[in-house]
Formats: structure tokens, C-alpha cells, sequence
């Protein structure tokens, strides 16, 4: 299943894109997590990475769709 | 009033959507780019915000500093682009009864902001004559 | 800056005093006329102030604050005279490296500036059809 | 000796105008406070009363002239 990811703050360095599409079957949060850091192992030098989905923080058990909004949330730094 | 916004931010504007006839203190939080950073010249920072969720956020802060405080009026508005040292980049104002409060939970909302809200900062600094170095805190 | 002033405060002018481009912070307290006081409807208030004394006891309290705080900026502007309620009566602004410390000298300011600046208020307030009240508090 | 004094806030009500001679022989802040007191009791009602004399606070000892500005400061009420 393709998803699209949303990168944001450092991620989107790291990603190399605003908008990065991968390749998962039956896709979990923690499944795309496993994926992205082998992929791009600089993820593993954050503090921390939350990955949202359709606007809320999601827990790792949760099933991913090609239709939902996918976002990875570095650590943020506003103000 | 939440308001995230790329132009410049007219502070008087947020201070008087927070104000209130009740009140009697007004407390206003304005944070601005500064000039110096890891010691070095800041020539421009990027803020950038996953604006849906930022939003949400906000508001689930200003529900509980009004839950925590006897709040009369509040406003936040965040800018996003690019900015120059000395600009506005965030304005928090709450309006209250009396003044203990108003400082309290205006200090309360920008902590929460800053350290919750989906916001990120990248900044450009100056190192030697013509080098640059990019910085996300 | 400091400023005993008889006409109305501009707010943006009182915070651009205070800024400071080595600053990420700057705090404001606005003081207003509350509508209601002692359970009645304020009419009008009252403030005159000692001018003399006024200026240097906030000078005071500045110094005493810049001596606790990494301050860049600073400025208060009293106004006196007669304030309808919504009105500002008093702007504090500070400026800071960081945001902490602006929230604590500002509140400190206007906390010693209601103690002891030579400044008093007299409430108009309205009893009954016709009835007025005057307070000294 | 005749000392003009200032009022402020609540003792300008109580002394009934902006400026109020008092005559008094050898006059001190101590000396002074009394004859107030006793010509305007109600002085004696507030919380506090400070003499100020030529912009600063005076200890009670402290002789006056008639070339001094002096100034009564009741409770202050600003901000």
C-alpha cells in the first residue's frame, strides 16, 4: 500500500521532501516507523518522533490507509 | 482569537481582541527574533507549522488556562515565513480580573505553546564571511 | 522611559520602547478601569499623581529591577486624570533575552509601582437612579 | 512660621483644598502631625500618612521651613 508522508521542521531535511510516498503492506504506525529509520537513519538521532495521522498524535498499534493524512512530528520549536 | 499567519502581526490588534470591559489587567507575552544565536549573527529564521493541528493545540491550552484562571478575553497569533532579527514571531494576550492571573496564565500559555504546538523553527546564521548554517532549534 | 501623562497611553509606543533587537522577549502589563468596583458601576475615575516623587520612585523600582534581571529594554507610562472604564491607566513593558525573566521583572514593576508610586485614585461610582459614590481605593 | 502644605488622594478631602497653610512656631514633621491631627481628625482614620518634605520622605525630627515644599502622601492607589 503506497502512503504519503507529511515531513515537517527537520524531518523534512532528513526525508529529503515536503511530501515522501513509501511502500507498505498492511501498514502500521510502528511498521512505518521500522521502515522510515531504516531508510533514513538520522530519524534515530531526534529527541523525539511522533507520527500523526489525520491530525491526531497516533498510537503505534494504529492501521495505516493510502487515504489518510500521515505526518511525522519532530520536536517542535515554536514561539 | 488563534491565528497563525505569514504577515507581520499587529500586536495592538491582539491586545484588544483579548481585552474586556470587566477587566482590569491585561498581560501580553510578545516574543521576537533575536539578533544572536549559538553565538553567531541570526541573518533570517523559517518558521513553518502543521497549521490544522497547531490550531487544535491552542485551543485545547486556552481551554485549560481558562479552566485554571477567570479569564475575560485571550488571543494568540503565531507567525509563520520568514523573519528578520527584531521581528514579532508570536503574541499570547489574555485579559483577567485582576493582575496575579493575568500574568499567570498568559505565562502558562506560551510555555504550553512552545514546547506543544506544531510548530518549528529553522534558523540561518551567519559563520565567517560568506558561509551560512542552518540550525532547527 | 518613564511618563506621568494626563492623555491617553499608546500601548505600541510604550512596547517599541521597550524593544530591544538582542531581545526574544518582551512582557506588557496594561492596567484598565474595571467597569465595576465594590459591587457598583464606575462612572468615571480619578488620577493624580506627585509628579515629582512619582518619576523618581519609579526610577527606583527600574533600577532595583535591572539589578534582578537581564533587562534590554524597559518603559511605564502612568496616565492621570479622568478615566472612563476601558481605559488604559498603566503600560509596563520590558524587554529580555528570555522569556522567564520578562514575565518576573514586569510583574515585580507593576507590583512596587501599586505600592508605593506616589499615585492615587478616587472612584466615581453610581448608587441608585441618581446617586453618586466616591472611593479612595 | 507659616508652612504651606501639599495635599494628595484622601487628605486633600479631608484638609479641603490642594494647598493649606498651617501656622506653627519652630515647626517640625513631628510637631507638624500633631497640629494636623488635631485640627483634622479623621487624618488619624487612614492606614498610613507620610510627610514628604522637598520630594523625599522625612523623619519625624526633621525641622521645617517655610521655603520647603511639603506634602502629605495617605495610602497610595495607582496602577
Amino acid at each position: 500500500m503506497k502512503l504519503k508522508i507529511k515531513t515537517f521542521g527537520i524531518t523534512r531535511d532528513i526525508l529529503g521532501g515536503r511530501l515522501v510516498e513509501i511502500e507498505i503492506s498492511q501498514p502500521t504506525v510502528s511498521l512505518l516507523r521500522s521502515e522510515l529509520t531504516r531508510r533514513y537513519p538520522d530519524l534515530e538521532n531526534l529527541n523525539s518522533l511522533f507520527v500523526a495521522v489525520n491530525n491526531k498524535y497516533a498510537d503505534e498499534s494504529e492501521e495505516l490507509s493510502s487515504t489518510d493524512e500521515i505526518a511525522l512530528i519532530p520536536p517542535v520549536s515554536g514561539g | 482569537m488563534i491565528k497563525i499567519t505569514e504577515k507581520p502581526i499587529d500586536v495592538q490588534k491582539v491586545i484588544d481582541t483579548a481585552s474586556s470591559l470587566n477587566a482590569g489587567a491585561v498581560n501580553v507575552f510578545i516574543g521576537t527574533v533575536r539578533s544572536k544565536a549559538h553565538g553567531k549573527n541570526v541573518v533570517w529564521l523559517e518558521y513553518e507549522s502543521y497549521e490544522s493541528m497547531t490550531v487544535a493545540e491552542i485551543r485545547k491550552i486556552i481551554d485549560e488556562a481558562s479552566h485554571r484562571w477567570p479569564l475575560l478575553g485571550w488571543a494568540v497569533s503565531h507567525r509563520i515565513g520568514t523573519l528578520k532579527p527584531g521581528e514579532v514571531s508570536v503574541v499570547v494576550a489574555v485579559s483577567s480580573p485582576h493582575r496575579k492571573e493575568s500574568f499567570e496564565a498568559c505565562q502558562y500559555i506560551i510555555d504550553e505553546v512552545k514546547t506543544k504546538a506544531q510548530i518549528w523553527k529553522k534558523k540561518y546564521l551567519k559563520t565567517g564571511r560568506n558561509g551560512f548554517q542552518q540550525a532547527h532549534k
